[in-house]
This record gives C-alpha cells, structure tokens and sequence, in this order.
C-alpha cells in the first residue's frame, strides 16, 4: 500500500515532538477523516530553524508530518509557504489515491504554524 | 520474523484438510453436478456431501441450504428475496445499526425502491433491546434480520427471543450468522430462524462461498436468473470446489467446536486482561456475551491505522474496524452506534483469535504491544500532560 | 474402460498449474485483500496480478475488471446493471433466441418490472441477422445483449459489426463471451463491446468465479451491496483462490491459443465429418463461423437422453442441449429457434473438445456412436421402415 | 442418478421389437416430454402371451419399457389392466422425481394396446 519512503517516515519519523517556546504553533483537523496534527516552528530571521510535530492520524499522516519538517527546516518562511500537498507527496514517492487528502494536514498545519508566527510579529 | 495472525474475523487460514478436499475435487471430479454422464454424477454427489455436511453446522436439513458466493450474497438473498416476494403484504423492514454492511446497505437499497427501514439502536455493549423491536414491529412488517454475532465487537444477540417475538407478529426472521456458525453453536431450529447467512471463508474454508439456511415453506425471490441450480433460488454452474472445501470445513467445525471454544476463551480472557491492564484502554463489546475469539478494545489518543501498521511491522496481524471497511475513513459504524465518541471509535483494535494461535503467541503480544502504545502516544497531540 | 471426456462446453478439468497456484495462495496467502497488513497486502497482490492476467486475455485493461461469481452472475450484473441505471433513458432491450438462460431469463424478470423485450430471432444456423437488429433498435433502446459464440451449436455471431450499430444508436452493448474467451481471440477493443461476461471453468479454471469487462464511463448498478469491493460494483470477500485460478487460466490460455485452436479444430472436423456419413444425422449450427471445440448433431429417430446415456456406458461424456437445462424436459431453445422440429430437436447430441482430447479419442467415438446409434434406432417406433 | 434395475433394463431391454400379427397396439405420446411409446401384445384366452415395445425415449422411458412387458406377460388382461404408473417405478426400485413422469408411457400404452384388443374383439 504505502512507498518504502512513507513506511521509513511511519517507523522514524523525524523531528517529533514540542519545542519549549515556539516561535509559532499550528493545529489543524482533517475535515475528511478528523485525524489532527500540531506543528511547533522556532523561526529566526525568517528563517526556520527548526520544526517538531505532533500527530494524531494515520500511516500518511504521521509519514507526510515527518517530511513536512526535512522539506522546511532551513527554508525562509516564505519558500514554506510555497509547499504543496502535491509536494509533500511527491517526496514521499506518492501515496495511494484514498490517502491524498491526508497530505493536507502538513501543509496546512505549516501554513497555520506561519501565519501565528507573523501575527505575534505584528503584535510585537 | 515472529507472525502472529490475529485477524480471524476478518479471514481464516484455510485447513489443510480442506485443501486436500479441495485438489481431490478438481483434480478428480471435475464434472459439472448438472451433466447426466459419470463426470456430472460424480460432482453431483460432492455437492450434496458437502450440502449435508453444512446443514448438519447448523443443525438444518440439506434440502433447506442454498449455497451462494459468501455471506454478502446469503445477506443479500435472504433481504431482497423476502422483500420483493412479500411486497403485497408489507413494505417494512427491521435491521439494526451494528449490522454488516453487507445486511445495513441492502436495506438501504430497499429504501429507495419505497421500502420503510427501522433501524434498531444498541445500548452500550453493541446490545440490540427488545422493548425496541417490540416498539418497532408494525402490521406492515414482513422481515426482521439481526445478526446473530457481531463482526467487530463480538456482542451475542439474544436471537431465540427476538426471533420468538419476531414470529409471533407473524413476520420473517433472518439473521445474519456469519460469525458465529462454526464458532459457538448454531441450531435453525433451537433459534427458530427462517434464515440464516454463513460464509466458509470464516471458518477455515475457501473465500467466495457461503450459504442461506432458507426455511422450508419461506417464500422469496432469486437475485439472479438462469439455469436450474440451488432450486431455482441461486443459478448458475455451483462453485463445486469451493463447496466441497466449505462442506469439509463444516464437518471440521462441527467436531472440534467445543474444544476450539474453550481453548479460544482463555486465550481471548488473556488478552483482554492484557490490554485492559494498560492505562485507558477500555473493552468494547458485551463483556460475557461475547464471541470467544474477539477482543475489540480502544486506546485513546491513538489512531486505529498508525496501530495496526506498527503492529504489522512487529508481525502482528489485527485489524480496526472491519476488514471490509478498511478502505474508508469512517470510524466503525458499529462503535458510534454504541455511544463511543468519534476519535476513541478511531482509535479501536480487534484482534481475533483462531486455531492456529498459541499462548506464547498472547505472550508475545502483550510483550510488544505495551511499547507500541507508548511510541504512538508520545507522538499524539491529544495525549498532552 | 477408456474415458473420453467431450463436454468441454459445460465445464473443463481444472488445469494443474491452476490447481497448484490455488493452493500456493490458500497455503500462503490466505488473507483479506482488504486487510491493512501484510497478510492483507500479499493477498491484495495476488488479487490484482489475476485481474491483469484476466485483463489480458481480453485486451482489457485491469480496472475495467470486476470478478463475480460466474457466468450467470456477470450476465444478471451486466444486464440488471444497466437496465436499473438508465431506466430514465429508456426501457427497451434487445437480446435473441438463442441466448444462455442467464441472460434470457434476466431479461424475463426485467419485463416484468416493466421493460420491453426484444428477442432476435436467428436464422438456420443460429445466426442473429443484421436487417432484424437494425429495425428493433429504437430511441429507448438502452441495452443490446448478444451472446459471442452460442453454448449449444457453437455459431459465432458477427458481434463486432452488431456492436458498431449498436454504438451507432447510442445504447449500451453487452456480450456474453462464457464460450469463448480463452477459446478463440477476443479483444474488448476490436469488438468494440460496452460489457463482456467470461467465465473461468470453461477455459481450465476452477468453477464459481467469472468475470464482467465494464468499459470505463459504463454506467451500472450493482446487484448486491455491502462492503466496497470491486469498486463498490461487486461487494463481498473476494474469492481469492479462486480468482487466482482463474487469473493462472487466463494466462495458460492467451499463451496456448494459436496452438490450441488450430488442433481443435482439425479434431472438430473429423468428429463432424465422421458424423454426418452416418444416414440422417445432420450438423447444427454454421459449418464454418463456429466455435473449434464444438460438433452438435442431430441423429434422427433417437432421443438424447438414452443416448447419452449408452455413450455414458462406454466412458464417453457428451450433452444434449446445455448442462444446465439438462434437469428440463424442453427440446434446446437453441435448436426450436434454428427452426429445427421438436423431435428432431430432442435427439440432439454436442460433443465439446478440449486440451485433453486425442485423435485415439476421435477414432474411439467414431468407432463406439455408429453402432450405438443402430440399437436405439431398432428400438425406435419412429424408424419403422 | 437412475438405480441399476433401471440402468440394467435401460442396457439390456427386454421384449423389443415388434409382433408380427399383434391381438392388440397401443401408441401414446408423453404429454410432459413428447416422447414416444408403442406397444404391441399377443393375447391368448385373455391371457397376454407375448409383448413387445418400442421406445423413443429417456433412459427411464426405456427402462419402464420393458419392465412393464415383464410385469404383464402371463397376466390375464383383467390383471394387466390394474397395472399402474406407481407400480412400474416400484418395480425399477424408484425413479428420480423428476422422471415419475416417465413412467406414464408404459402403463398408458398398455392400457391402449388392451383397449385396442378389446375393439377388435368386440368387433368381430
Ligand atoms: C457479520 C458478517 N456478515 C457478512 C459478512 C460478509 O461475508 P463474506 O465475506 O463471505 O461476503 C461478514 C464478513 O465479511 C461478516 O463478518
Ligand atoms: C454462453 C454461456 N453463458 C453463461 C454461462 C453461465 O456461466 P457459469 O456457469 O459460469 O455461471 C454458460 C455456461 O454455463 C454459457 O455457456
Ligand atoms: S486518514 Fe486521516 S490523515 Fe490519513
Ligand atoms: S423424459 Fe420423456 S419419457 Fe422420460
């Protein structure tokens, strides 16, 4: 069913967990399955240091939370907030047509992630 | 690698006994049961060995089994057979929610074709309750079908006095036995059913062969139209290998059942034992009522797929919902009819047990089980403290 | 004694490398295609490998693949699934005289729902005439249902210049191909067909599975439902071994083909040739567009019953009119609608070739059928001379 | 499918062919089947001397065939006439239900044979 890669995301993914005091925290829900996945991001001059998640879901879900995190770590918040869904899929060599929409959840955790981080920016 | 198979529910091992059956017939009688030369009466006299041997499971006589291609076909036999035979006398029909979808959406279908459906709740346990089918009976009634077992959580129905009530407002009983025969008792006549679904493929025999018990007298149409065979009630060249296989399955089951069932018992106490002995993690399902092979429990902050696919990597084969289900995104049917709250339903595991498992094999995965849980939560949003 | 078995056309010996690849997948991959682990998946792989030896046989491609049950099952699917669909388009349907049961009697059960029924008549040779199909289509003509090659006289019907017509009218084309894919080339695309039934006990694979080619954007209704499998078009546990016989059928067919029919038909031939020397008997069916594995004769003055049952005595197995009417009294519809008398009709006999068949066979049968022919005529009241 | 007495009779037919100056023949016609039975039988002092038959037919219509001659030679008509269907199967050890139906060739015919005598008796 799942690629080689999602199924060594699955049994190791990277970069679980919390970060003490992110810079911006994001949480979504899935509207097709209702899985949920948070994603903590420690940006320093608009760039992301460094990215942990938590997640409550499936197989493609926890997988693409994992290479969510490799594809951002180092990137400017701007270049994170061009990753698709397609994207995340694509580097974890697909996923089965009845799990792409759980490729949702990264992105758009990440992109949530971002935006609370610009709003306590401006709220500086 | 360790494998250790916990998914009877969904399908057994075949036995080899039943293999070997098997082979004989196609490699030996390969003849079609309707041919009048020696090639047909040699296959005809198989399919009715193995017809008697299927009727004696379930305590019937021969003539009253039809064979079909598994359990959801016997569903959908009995359901449609007896709606539209029976259309001039009523158009109402009683289910359950915690059914099969194989029962659940043939009723479905009825709907449209202007039948009226009353699907029955459960209480906590999976448990359908009488006042409700009383309540629920109307002069219009002509079918009530309930299942006998349920597939994902084990729950027994009280089938005899439903089936009692059932016919004493004078409507057809069908229930749906794919779990159960072959794995506690099943007797047409102790329950009193008009109709009964089986599947082989449950019991240690081929996939894609079941049969309907249709007692005698029960008026019903086919489902399909052709030849002669299976009375009329089910055309088509019969699937003689895949009966044979059922029929020798049958007569396995009927001779090791009351040893199966108590080895089955302990091990499936074991196991719920285990898993209840981990923080929140609660049984689902009839706590005595219930089918000596299942444990259904649900481990909150977990999500039922993540699970089964680190299960998987450790050898171990269970499953979250149906099998059949597994492709869809829905949480069990069957957990929220019974009150569960959507993401604890999501995070559900049933494991069934089978003949081919052993003590060490409970041993084994209460040892592993313990650390996956642990891995999975710490990686959950939900489990935040 | 010698046992020539030449009732091909009603079932075949299952092949061993059939038998050996269901037993390998009973043995070792015993699971649930819809299982999330790796028994689920190893037998999910087996699953998809059969369809796309299936597939090939018919130059589908897989996912236009959907396993049923058999024959009869594919036909009924094929036929209520359309009919049910596009029952806002139209109610009219079009099939001939001589079709199998499975569709002659699916479309009965349709008229009484409310459809009307066109039945082709054929001429002599069983042949369904273009000028007779061409005036029946009409704007509500949905569905167009003509079998490949007939069961009982083997005539191949020009289904590739039916089928142009038909799309040309704008309704759906069915074909039921039971007797000849694996047996001769059939190819979805060259036929142009909207729907095609197969089935695998007739070409070396076990009985109880078929199939329905349903070419993409067909619109259909299923006939049972439950869980989701065969794209929702076919639900239930899929029969694993037996749709891996069928698949390994499938392969060993489209591999021996050319081979295979150019040997039947030398075979055919001399059966047939061998045949009609005798005094009044006659071949039915088209001497040339005819399956190769098929001689139906009529020998006057004998019924065919009592004849196959003396062939019977000497080892060899034929039929008269199709195994699975055999249970019936009626003369073949097949041969009543080629025109052929009644009595004539009842004496007919079909010989059916296949892959285990020698010459030694042939001379066998043409050396024991004359004088067995000569017994039962001296007992026949009908042959005073 | 069919017992051996009916297998026997069906393989090795008793009383086939014709008598060359029958006292009596009767024909009929299997309403279910249209299968075809004749009979021909040679009374003497109202005793039947001889019966023959022929059969276009099933097995079990063959098979009946001649039991039914078997039955009858030797019997006085009176006795012939009480012949019935029932009592034809019976003496094959039973017939598949679904060929009972069979068993009407025989009897009928021979009752027509007898009413064929009759007349001419009557006749001369
Ligand atoms: C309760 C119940 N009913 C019906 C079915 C369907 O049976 P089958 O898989 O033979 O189609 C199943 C199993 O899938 C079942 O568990
Ligand atoms: C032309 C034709 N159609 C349909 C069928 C039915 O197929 P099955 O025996 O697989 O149900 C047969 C054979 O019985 C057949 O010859
Ligand atoms: S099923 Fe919910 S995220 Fe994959
Ligand atoms: S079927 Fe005609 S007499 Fe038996």
């Amino acid at each position: 069913m799942y690629t080689d890669k999602v199924m060594d995301h699955f049994m190791n993914p990277r970069n679980v967990g919390e970060i003490e005091k992110p810079s911006g925290v994001g949480e979504v829900g899935n509207p097709t399955c209702g899985d949920i996945m948070r994603i903590y991001i420690d940006v320093e001059d608009d760039i992301i240091k460094d990215v942990k998640f938590k997640t409550f879901g499936c197989g493609a879900a926890i997988a693409t939370s994992s290479i969510c995190t490799e594809l951002v770590i180092g990137k400017s918040i701007d270049e994170a907030l061009k990753l698709t869904n397609e994207a995340v899929a694509e580097a974890l060599d697909g996923l089965p047509p009845q799990k792409m929409h759980c490729s949702n959840l990264a992105a758009d955790a990440l992109h949530k992630a971002i935006a609370d981080y610009k709003a306590k920016q401006e709220a500086k | 690698m360790r494998r250790v198979y916990l998914d009877h529910g969904a399908t057994t091992p075949v036995h080899p006994e039943v293999i070997e059956a098997m082979v004989a017939c196609m490699r030996d009688h390969f003849g079609n049961p309707s041919s009048v030369h020696s090639f047909g009466r040699e296959a005809k006299k198989l399919l009715e060995d193995a017809r008697s041997n299927v009727a004696k499971l379930i305590g019937a006589r021969p003539e009253e089994i039809i064979f079909t291609s598994g359990g959801t076909e016997a569903d959908n036999l009995a359901i449609f057979g007896v709606a539209r035979a029976m259309r001039k006398k009523g158009n109402h029909i009683i289910t359950s929610a915690v059914e099969h979808h194989a029962v659940l959406d043939a009723c479905l279908a009825l709907k449209k074709e202007g039948f009226e459906i009353t699907v029955l709740p459960v209480d906590e346990y999976g448990m359908v309750k009488i006042e409700d089918l009383k309540a629920a009976l109307r002069p219009e009634t002509i079918l009530v079908t309930i299942m006998h077992a349920n597939n994902e959580v084990g729950t027994i129905q009280p089938i005899k006095e439903i089936t009692r009530i059932v016919k004493e407002h004078g409507a057809i009983m069908h229930t749906d036995a794919v779990q159960t025969a072959g794995k506690i008792p099943v007797d047409v006549n102790e329950l009193g059913v008009d109709l009964l679904s089986a599947s082989s493929h449950k019991i240690y025999g081929p996939k894609g062969v079941g049969c309907l018990y249709i007692r005698k007298g029960t008026k019903m149409f086919p489902l399909t139209h052709g030849g002669g065979q299976e009375r009329k009630r089910r055309p088509g060249t019969e699937n003689l290998p895949g009966i044979v296989g059922f029929g020798k399955a049958a007569e396995i089951m009927t001779r090791d059942l009351p040893e199966e069932t108590s080895r089955m018992t302990k091990l499936r106490n074991r196991l719920i034992e285990g898993f209840t002995a981990i923080p929140e993690v609660k049984l689902n399902g009839h706590p005595t009522d219930r089918l000596p092979i299942n444990v259904n429990v649900s481990i909150r902050y977990i999500e039922g797929e993540s699970l089964l696919l680190m299960l998987d990597m450790k050898g171990i084969a269970g499953s979250s919902g149906s099998a059949c289900t597994s492709g869809s995104l829905d949480p069990s049917h069957v957990l929220l009819a019974m009150g569960i709250p959507h993401e604890i339903a999501h995070g559900s595991l049933r494991l069934t047990l089978g003949r081919d498992n052993s003590e060490a094999d409970i041993d084994y995965v209460l040892q592993v089980v313990p650390e996956i849980i642990e891995r999975l939560r710490a990686m959950s949003p939900l489990y935040d403290r």
